[in-house]
């Protein structure tokens, strides 16, 4: 099949699974996560069949940035042209799909595990909670609780479908407004996965949370779209990253612009909004952290690998637009994502640091790797930008399910125990699970030194590296030392993380009953790790001490998808820059481990006796969900809640009240003034005449036909006769 | 005098007879077999007329349905029409003068009218009136139309017979 | 020779040339000849039934295993004779309170009406009282006068199971015309011809004789004629059982003779007009001459006359209920389909010549035969069991209080 | 041209007529009887505009299926039907919502037939709007529509509820819906029918096509004005009207409460359909009548229209009762409809409005769907539940889960999520608006976020959070019946959403030799 | 021959008698009875007049015909409501049903 097709047809599987899972196979676990998985499988067939012909194609990956491959049709018919969709595979949209797939197959096989299937039914269980337990009695006749598969099994399966296939058509579609579909589909299912126990409370608020929140990227986003399609008359790349389009959006006054911004900084800036919101950037982060509501596959597909990573894909995507008219320095949008993508890098590291559930501090510590990519960007780093959303994408998910493993195994003690107020995600309950999940502590741990960038074999060393050495390269040394410092925490606090939950003595019971977890969900770690070390490799510089050249450099090629006068070759290898990574990764590492080395359960956190005060602060994340919710959303209760009623039932139905009012009393006039006393009296009048004349003549009417026929005939005869008399006068 | 004046006397005195004795009779079931011999006479009077079907006719149509029909209700309301007492109303005389007046008068018209004393024309030899009706009744410029009216209306009053004469209470 | 073949216009001839030689005026020995025409038929119709009554009588006998009349004369030929002599005999009565002239007047309009049919009935060629161009429908109209006087016959005679009787035979006459009067008009448009004679003439061959060509308006017709007669199993009229002897309950003497003598001559006249109308009347094999016509005229007429005998004294008597259903039900819905069918299908076969066109019929009424069936099995099918009515209890003893419960309910069968 | 094709617009005027006055004559007992008569014969309309649909021809421009009958020579005023492609989208909405209506409401068993003749009546009212070429017959059916609806809303509305008016009387809140309804409703067109007739004696005729040519080109002075003047007048007795009847800032208070009180299938109906007679009104009248004078407003009306999208948001995320917040929801969503409107009007001739008029009609049938399928939606759960507070719900979702997937999908719909119907409709009127009404634009954005705001909470208020004990056990699931009304309209939500072109494909030729 | 006046006359007795029986009988049957006679005398005067005018032209025995049929349905109908009232007002005295209403 010609590779185009094979592109139209890979999203579907996904949706297909979704309609047959809702439709048909609601009732039956075993059959929806078949289903699931196959589709799955089917679109990550298809993805490395496109991938590699793609990057095999005649021009390479290198030649597939001015061919790429792609087919369009006519969609919306406009005026006398039509609005065209299609699909488009360059080298950044097949980087995305290579990793996109793998992260989406992984994260399919793993949640069979963590939905505990295969397990009993839980007496207690019910549609909209995570499981409690179910009791069996084993062979010797002792109950004791094992894990409980999830009721809603099925429908979690749909709605992963239904988010791949969103996260499909976003990487292969060709035109923003498709991206924009794939996005907003994503956002749906992020909605209803963060939402997916949504019973709880609190799962209802993370989830309505991220929804409203991302929403407001979007709406800027879609204004952005509109703003794009009106000044340069489509969406599809190939003609808004065309030169002259770019020229015109910079220079051409017609299509507007103002603050000195040219109209495409204003696109640049409107779209980038659209990211902020969905790539959780500061001052739209506040949902990603509660997002950790939901089941952890959700986490972290949707919240490490692909959906919060699609932001930064789209704005990777848009660079030509961004980084328009950038013949000396940065525009000001660039200038504002470097700046932006910096702080947020920074901020939401010194969060993690205080975080003591083990999803939460990965939460942030994705937080703050966006902000790597989006401050590489920024200064114009795009190739490190790819390159680190690829390893990103990879260890991230690799730790988002080791996490979500390592509170499996916790669940496990817990329900052994059955002292259900120890909470399986807090890190300082854990303690000593190296013995008890052996896979998941290795994984974990390669997932760990991947994210802190361990020097040299880890995919992290090499991807920060190099955004550290293109910000050193050009000049940017406050964004260098902030990202610096940034990796400094980030390093620390992946080694606290791996420190309190690891090593150490089980700090209680549950930990200690803690045990591994099956296959299903450690297979994928393996797969994982193996991508978290090996993807690195792909993206050392030529120039590289030793290891330079002895692969070769794949990532580079992704410039390619550039316009040809925007592609500008990796820098120069500078020494600096190498050290600095090297200084923070293991710095930050041995920090963590000489902090919590001697860590004992009961003990007050290390890290809280030497910040004191400043550590509230940073475990409340700075008050920002406080001040939002006393500012925002209070402002907008009070005027859908109390301004507009007011406005639409007391002034404007009291204005049409007062009319009535003066209709009502005007007609009562009337009414008693004229109409009862002159009109219905002259009716009344002429009725009662009638009335009496009916009264007088009531005697003829006897009611016998004969009678009346008797007079008939009289008439006639007399009539006759009377007629013949006039005939003969 | 020819015969056939003879018999059209002897047939209409016959007829007046039994109509009168219709009218008069106290006894319905005798007025309504009076009737039966009236309608009988009317049917001998169109034979002498050349209209045999139209006689069959009224044989069948008359005789064979309404009387029934009649001797039917006299029956099912004979409880309370005791043959006893005066069969006719209050204004019986007034009616009978009035009705005497109307046949004298009409009587006197149809004497001072002329055409009224002409004679029969020669019946057309072969010519038959029964497929004429027959083709007139359902030819479209014929009398199709009041002919499908009559059906219609035939059929109305079937309905409406039964539709009246339903008993709800049971 | 002449004679032979026909002594009826032999007759009439040398009647004519007789009078002539008494010098008469034509129109006198018009007079006379039609009076003895007249009186020629009544009689035969009038003396026939006293054979027919013997046949009847020895027939059902032997149906029955009987021997029936066999003391008076040969074979009891004699028996009906005596009977005539016993009933002209017995004193005539007239009961009270009954109305007298209607009273005398009924037995002789039943007469009246079943011989005035016999003035169109064609005995042979030529041999037919007057062939009226609206024969069928003149039968009809005469026919009807019969329901009148066993109506005032019933209603005079001042007696409950009289009128019980009346109002029966009104409501089964005047229902079972109906079928009749369709079936009636299915050879009438076969024959394009309202006349027995063109009727019978019609059905010259005898592949073109009307029963094949419409066998169900045939058994129609039969059925219906059947009813009109009042015989079994439609006998609800006079039946013994339920009142006495229905509307001829006070009747006795010769107006009782009269009543009795026009009912059978009343079945031999259906006979005669069913053969008549489908049977293709005198016609049949042989070189034809009047005399051998009526040969044949009164072998198929005595044929179906057994039939009807046959039918008789098979069938019990059916319910009231079962017998207007029946009718409405069943006869007239099949009479007005074969009638549209009969008339459509020979608009357009006639042209085809004689043979097709009675394949034709043929085929068209197997085919609503078929249906008819089908029909009727369906809703057979569809009706539910009948009710079994309660075990009989001792009369005297009460019913003990648990009885009703266990005794099964009475349903009216759906009908 | 067969006669059948020369009259097909007429028959599917009338049918439904037809079928009220057959049902006129059908036993008031037999209610199922009733009930299955009134669908089929408002499938009978559905059958022909099908027919309609294919026999059309979007590639020809101008009016098809054109009658003309004389109907009130004296004035000029024939009756003269015609379609082109947006009116087509508008009668197949009709004809689609309509049956969907009345399957909806055989839950009715008061005064059945009633009510059905008088729904049946109703679509013969808004497709006569649709169809008519004349201004005096536009004028007529648009005011026939009102009166069948009036006595829905009144006597089979909903049964509870009062309303404070002054002086503290108490009127029950169905009577006041209706008659706030009714006569607001007139007020407004009063200005329509004086200006239709101002028309009508300065140009002599009503005849819409003539006037499109005529009317337009008029010079000189009338009744001591200057005919500009007189134009302007007349336009803002039209624009009033039809805004009343969209409707736009500050003219929407009747619609939460006409929507709130009326039964399920009144508000299908009247969010579905009759609300779109205004804006309808908008493209085929004002736009073409007075183009100088809409230009000249544009900013004026869109204006309304972003404080129609801003404040419907807001109104609609305050309110606790499901139903008004689905009827303040419908103002939000018309106002991008008069939003695009007003941006066609003021870039006419440029590529900017056509693409807002493309978004403006497939919008107003979006909505059509969308809206009649959550009000449907919200019915479905009123008869089970008997309470539209928001607050007694929650946690249905395990309860009823077909239902609650239903929900959201076709709240989806309506929040405009892509691959659903709803955005296409709306990025194709932003698209238009922005170039030309940038700050209106921008400014609606913030309907557009709180549009996610106020479904979010309806979802989250009865689907999501802790089970409410009150419901376990006392919950049906959505029956056969219902989910025969509900699904045609999701598969055609999902369809416009995923591949609209089957429809824009008619409405943008029409569209384009319209404005472009 | 017969002149034409006779049929006529004849119709005209009939009439007159039937008229009076309308008028004068107490009985509803008998009532219709006289409009019975009343027909009778129109059929006479309308096949009289087909016979004495023009044979050829069927039109009097068409409506002779057509007053069969109307004939017999006033009699269906009558008699249907004279069954109806008899039961609701135990009478069939024309004089007796004068309430006007049912």
């Amino acid at each position: 099949m010609a590779t185009e097709q094979l592109i139209w047809l890979l999203p579907l599987p996904p949706l297909v699974s979704f309609f047959l899972i809702v439709l048909l196979a609601n009732r039956n676990k075993a059959l929806s996560h078949t289903i699931g998985i196959g589709a799955a499988f089917l679109s990550w067939l298809a993805g490395m069949v496109v991938f590699f012909r793609a990057v095999t194609g005649e021009h390479g990956l290198h030649g597939l940035g001015e061919h790429p491959l792609h087919s369009a049709m006519d969609w919306l018919p406009l005026g006398d042209g039509a609005f065209q969709i299609g699909v488009n595979i360059d080298p950044l949209s097949a980087l995305t799909l290579f990793f996109v797939c793998w992260t989406v197959l992984m994260i399919f096989i793993y949640s069979v595990g963590y939905h505990n299937f295969g397990q009993p039914e839980g007496e207690h269980d019910q549609k909209g909670l995570p499981p409690h337990g179910a009791t069996v009695t084993d062979e010797h006749g002792h109950q004791h609780t094992v894990l409980s598969v999830e009721p809603n099994y099925s429908r979690f399966f749909a709605f992963i479908s239904l988010f791949a296939f969103g996260m499909f058509v976003l990487v292969v579609s060709d035109n923003l407004l498709t991206l924009f579909v794939g996005w907003e589909i994503m956002g749906l299912c992020s909605y209803l996965l963060i939402g997916f126990w949504f019973a709880k409370p609190s799962a209802r608020a993370a989830a309505i949370k991220a929804f409203m929140t991302t929403r407001i990227g979007d709406v800027f986003m879609l204004l952005g779209l509109a703003y794009l399609y009106s000044a340069a008359g489509s969406l599809s790349y190939s003609v808004i990253f065309s030169p002259e389009v770019l020229d015109r959006l910079v220079h051409d006054a017609a299509v507007g612009g103002f603050l000195g911004l040219s109209a495409a900084g204003l696109i640049g800036l409107l779209l980038f909004i659209g990211t902020v919101g969905k790539s959780a950037q500061f001052p739209l982060h506040v949902w990603l952290p509660d997002a950790m509501e939901g089941p952890t596959p959700v986490s972290a597909m949707i919240h490490a690998a692909t959906m919060v990573s699609a932001g930064v894909y789209m704005v990777i995507r848009i660079f030509p637009i961004l980084a328009a008219g950038a013949e000396h320095g940065l525009t000001p949008a660039m200038t504002v994502m470097a700046f932006i993508g910096a702080f947020t890098a920074l901020f939401a590291a010194t969060i993690a640091v205080a975080q003591n559930d083990i999803k939460r501090v990965l939460a942030y510590s994705t937080i703050s790797q966006l902000g790597f990519m989006i401050a590489a960007l920024g200064i114009g780093a795009y190739v490190a930008a790819a390159f680190h959303l690829l390893t990103h994408a990879f260890f991230k998910a690799l730790l988002f399910l080791g996490s979500g493993s390592v509170i499996h195994g916790m669940e496990h003690g817990v329900l052994h125990t059955g002292n259900h107020d120890v909470d399986p995600q807090d890190m300082m309950n854990m303690g000593g699970l190296r013995k008890k999940m052996p896979v998941t502590f290795w994984t974990f741990l390669i997932g760990g030194f991947a994210l802190s960038g361990f020097p040299f074999i880890t995919a992290g060393f090499w991807s920060k590296d190099e955004i550290l050495a293109d910000a050193w390269a050009h000049g940017h040394t406050a964004v260098f030392w902030t990202l610096a410092i940034a990796a400094l925490l980030t390093a620390f606090y992946t080694m606290r993380q791996i420190m309190l939950t690891f090593f150490g003595e089980p700090r209680t019971k549950e930990a200690e009953h803690a045990h591994e977890t099956p296959w299903t969900m450690t297979a994928p770690l393996v797969i994982l790790s193996v991508f978290a070390v090996a993807a690195g490799w792909a993206g050392i510089p030529e120039d590289f001490p030793i290891l330079g050249g002895l692969v070769a450099n794949f990532i580079h090629g992704v410039s390619a998808t550039l316009p040809a006068a925007m592609i500008e070759k990796a820098p120069a290898f500078n020494v600096i820059p190498l050290i600095a990574s090297l200084v923070v990764a293991l710095g930050g590492l041995f920090l963590g481990w000489l902090v919590y080395r001697k860590y004992k359960a009961g003990a007050t956190d290390p890290v809280k006796k030497m910040l004191g005060g400043l550590h509230t602060v940073l475990q409340n994340k700075y008050y920002l969900d406080e001040l939002y919710q006393a500012t925002f959303v209070r402002l907008f209760n009070w005027i859908s809640e109390v301004f507009t009623p007011a406005m639409d039932r007391g002034v404007i139905d009291g204005f049409l009240h007062g009319i009535a009012r003066v209709a009502f009393s005007l007609g009562g006039i009337f009414r008693d003034r004229f109409e009862t006393p002159v009109i219905t009296g002259a009716a009344d009048l002429l009725g009662n005449g009638v009335k009496g004349f009916g009264r007088e003549f009531r005697g003829i009417q006897s009611g016998r036909i004969q009678q009346y026929m008797n007079v008939v005939l009289v008439i006639v005869v007399v009539l006759a006769v009377f007629i013949y008399i006039l005939a003969q006068v | 005098m020819t015969p056939v004046q003879i018999i059209f006397l002897v047939v209409s005195l016959m007829l007046l007879v039994s109509a009168f004795m219709v009218v008069t009779v106290r006894n319905l079931v005798r007025a309504a077999l009076w009737l039966i011999s009236t309608l009988f006479m009317t049917a001998v009077v169109f034979v002498l007329l050349d209209a045999g079907f139209l006689a069959v006719v009224q044989v069948v149509v008359y005789i064979g349905a309404i009387a029934i029909l009649f001797i039917f209700a006299v029956m099912l309301t004979r409880r309370v029409m005791a043959d006893t007492g005066p069969q006719t109303n209050a204004n019986g005389w007034w009616v009978g003068l009035s009705s005497l007046a109307l046949f004298a008068g009409i009587t006197w018209i149809l004497l001072g009218w002329g055409g009224s004393s002409a004679d029969a024309p020669i019946f057309p030899a072969g010519l038959d009136t029964v497929t004429d009706l027959g083709m007139g009744l359902v030819d479209p410029n014929g009398f199709i139309l009041p002919f499908e009216v009559a059906s219609v209306l035939l059929l109305a009053a079937l309905i409406g017979a039964i539709v009246v004469a339903w008993d709800r209470d049971n | 020779m002449e004679f032979i073949k026909d002594p009826i216009l032999f007759l009439a001839n040398w009647l004519t040339v007789l009078f002539t030689g008494w010098d008469m005026t034509d129109g006198l020995i018009t007079v006379i000849n039609t009076f003895l025409g007249v009186f020629l038929v009544a009689n035969f119709g009038m003396l026939f039934v006293i054979f027919l009554i013997w046949l009847e009588r020895k027939l059902a006998a032997r149906m029955q295993d009987r021997l029936g009349p066999n003391r008076v004369g040969p074979y009891g030929l004699g028996q009906t004779f005596a009977d005539i002599l016993k009933l002209f005999t017995k004193e005539d009565t007239t009961p009270a309170g009954a109305d007298k002239a209607v009273f005398n007047l009924a037995p002789i309009m039943a007469v009246l009406s079943v011989l005035l049919i016999w003035a169109v009935v064609p005995f042979a060629e030529d041999w037919i009282g007057t062939d009226l161009n609206v024969g069928v429908l003149y039968i009809v109209a005469v026919g009807s006068l019969g329901i009148v006087a066993t109506l005032i016959g019933g209603w005079s005679s001042n007696n409950k199971f009289a009128l019980l009787g009346a109002f029966r035979t009104v409501a089964q006459l005047v229902s079972y015309e109906v079928p009749m009067v369709l079936s009636l008009l299915v050879p009438v448009l076969l024959a394009r011809n309202m006349g027995m004679g063109g009727i019978v003439a019609e059905q010259e061959h005898w592949y073109s004789i009307f029963f094949f060509m419409a066998p169900i308006a045939a058994f129609i017709f039969f059925v219906s004629s059947v009813a009109e007669v009042g015989r079994t199993p439609f006998d609800l009229l006079e039946a013994e059982s339920e009142i006495v002897a229905g509307f001829h309950i006070e009747y006795s003497g010769a107006k009782f003779a009269m009543i009795f003598a026009a009912e059978f001559l009343h079945a031999f006249t259906i006979s005669v007009l069913t053969m008549t109308l489908f049977l293709g009347g005198w016609q049949g094999w042989g070189d034809q001459f009047p005399l051998v016509g009526w040969a044949w005229f009164m072998v198929k007429s005595l044929a179906v006359y057994f039939l009807v005998v046959w039918v008789r004294s098979t069938l019990p008597r059916i319910r009231i209920d079962h017998m207007l259903s029946y009718n409405w039900k069943f006869l007239t819905p099949l009479a007005l389909v074969v009638l549209m069918v009969t008339a459509l299908l020979d608009n357009l076969v006639v042209a085809q010549g004689p043979v097709i066109r009675t394949l034709a019929h043929l085929s068209a009424n197997i085919l609503i035969g078929w249906a008819a069936y089908a029909i009727m099995k369906k809703r057979a099918a569809q009706r539910p069991p009948r009710a079994v009515v309660g075990q009989p209890r001792p009369v005297a003893r009460p019913p003990a209080p648990e009885m009703p419960a266990e005794a099964p309910v009475l349903e009216a069968p759906a009908s | 041209m067969d006669f059948f094709t020369e009259h097909l617009l007429t028959a599917i005027l009338f049918s439904p007529v037809v079928a009220g006055l057959v049902l006129l004559f059908l036993p008031g007992e037999e209610k199922k009887l009733l009930r299955v008569a009134a669908f089929i014969g408002s499938l009978i309309p559905l059958a022909l505009s099908l027919i309609l649909w294919f026999r059309f021809d979007p590639t020809a421009t101008g009016f098809q299926f054109e009658e003309q009958a004389a109907w009130y020579e004296a004035i000029n005023s024939s009756f003269h039907l015609g379609v082109d492609g947006i009116s087509l989208a508008m009668i197949l909405l009709t004809a689609i919502l309509t049956p969907l209506a009345i399957l909806a409401s055989f839950g009715i068993s008061d005064r059945v037939k009633a009510y059905m003749i008088l729904f049946l009546f109703l679509e013969t009212g808004m497709l006569g709007v649709f169809m008519s070429l004349d201004l005096l017959i536009f004028f007529v059916f648009y005011e026939i529509g009102l009166v069948p609806m009036y006595f829905l809303i009144n006597q089979w509305g909903s049964a509870t509820g009062e309303r404070k008016l002054w002086g503290g009387m108490v009127v029950p809140a169905r009577t006041y819906a209706s008659f706030k309804f009714m006569v607001y409703t007139m007020g407004a067109s009063l200005g329509l029918l004086l200006a239709i007739q101002m028309i009508g004696v300065v140009s002599g005729t009503f005849d819409l096509p003539e006037l499109y040519r005529s009317w337009t080109s008029l010079s000189g002075t009338y009744f001591g004005l200057d005919i500009a003047q007189v134009k302007t007048i007349a336009f803002w007795a039209f624009t009033i009207a039809f805004a009343l009847k969209v409707p736009v800032w500050p003219f929407h208070t009747w619609l939460p409460d006409a929507h709130t009180e009326a039964p399920t299938a009144g508000s299908m109906i009247l969010a579905g359909v009759l609300l779109k007679l205004g804006a309808y009104g908008f493209i085929r009248l004002v736009l073409p009548l007075y183009p100088d004078q809409a230009k000249y407003f544009a900013g004026a009306i869109a204006f309304l229209a972003v404080m129609a999208i801003i404040f419907g948001a807001f109104a609609s995320y305050g309110q606790t009762d499901f139903k008004r917040l689905v009827a303040y929801s419908s103002v939000n969503h018309m106002g991008f409809v008069v939003l695009g409107i007003a941006a066609a009007a003021l870039s006419v001739g440029t590529e900017n409005a056509v693409i807002a008029m493309n978004g403006t009609v497939l919008q107003m049938f979006n909505h059509g769907l969308s809206a009649a399928g959550m009000f449907f939606l919200v019915g479905v759960l009123y008869d089970r539940t008997h309470t539209r507070d928001l607050t007694k719900y929650g946690g249905l979702f395990p309860l009823i889960p077909v239902y609650g997937g239903i929900l959201i999908f076709t709240s989806m719909a309506s929040l405009g999520l892509p691959g659903l119907n709803g955005f296409v409709s709306e990025f194709l009127v932003v698209r238009g608006a922005w170039p030309v009404l940038t700050l209106h634009t921008a400014l609606s954005m913030i309907g557009l976020l709180f549009t996610g705001a106020y479904i979010l909470k309806g979802i989250k208020s009865t689907l999501h959070g802790p089970v409410n004990k009150e419901w376990i056990g006392h919950l049906k699931e959505i029956d056969k019946r219902e989910l025969l009304v509900i699904v045609p309209l999701m598969a055609l939500m999902l369809w416009l959403g995923i591949w609209p072109g089957w429809l824009l494909g008619v409405i943008n030729h029409t569209v384009t030799a319209l404005f472009g | 021959m017969i002149p034409l006046s006779w049929y006529l006359i004849l119709a005209a007795a009939l009439f007159s008698l039937g008229l009076f029986g309308v008028l004068s009988r107490k009985n509803a049957v008998a009532i219709l009875m006289g409009v019975e006679l009343m027909l009778n005398a129109v059929n006479i005067n309308l096949v009289a007049f087909w016979r004495y005018s023009a044979p050829e032209v069927i039109a009097g025995q068409v409506f002779t015909i057509i007053v069969f049929a109307v004939s017999a349905a006033e009699v269906a109908v009558g008699l249907a409501l004279v069954i109806s009232l008899y039961r609701r007002r135990q009478t069939v005295i024309a004089e007796n049903i004068d309430l006007l209403r049912w």
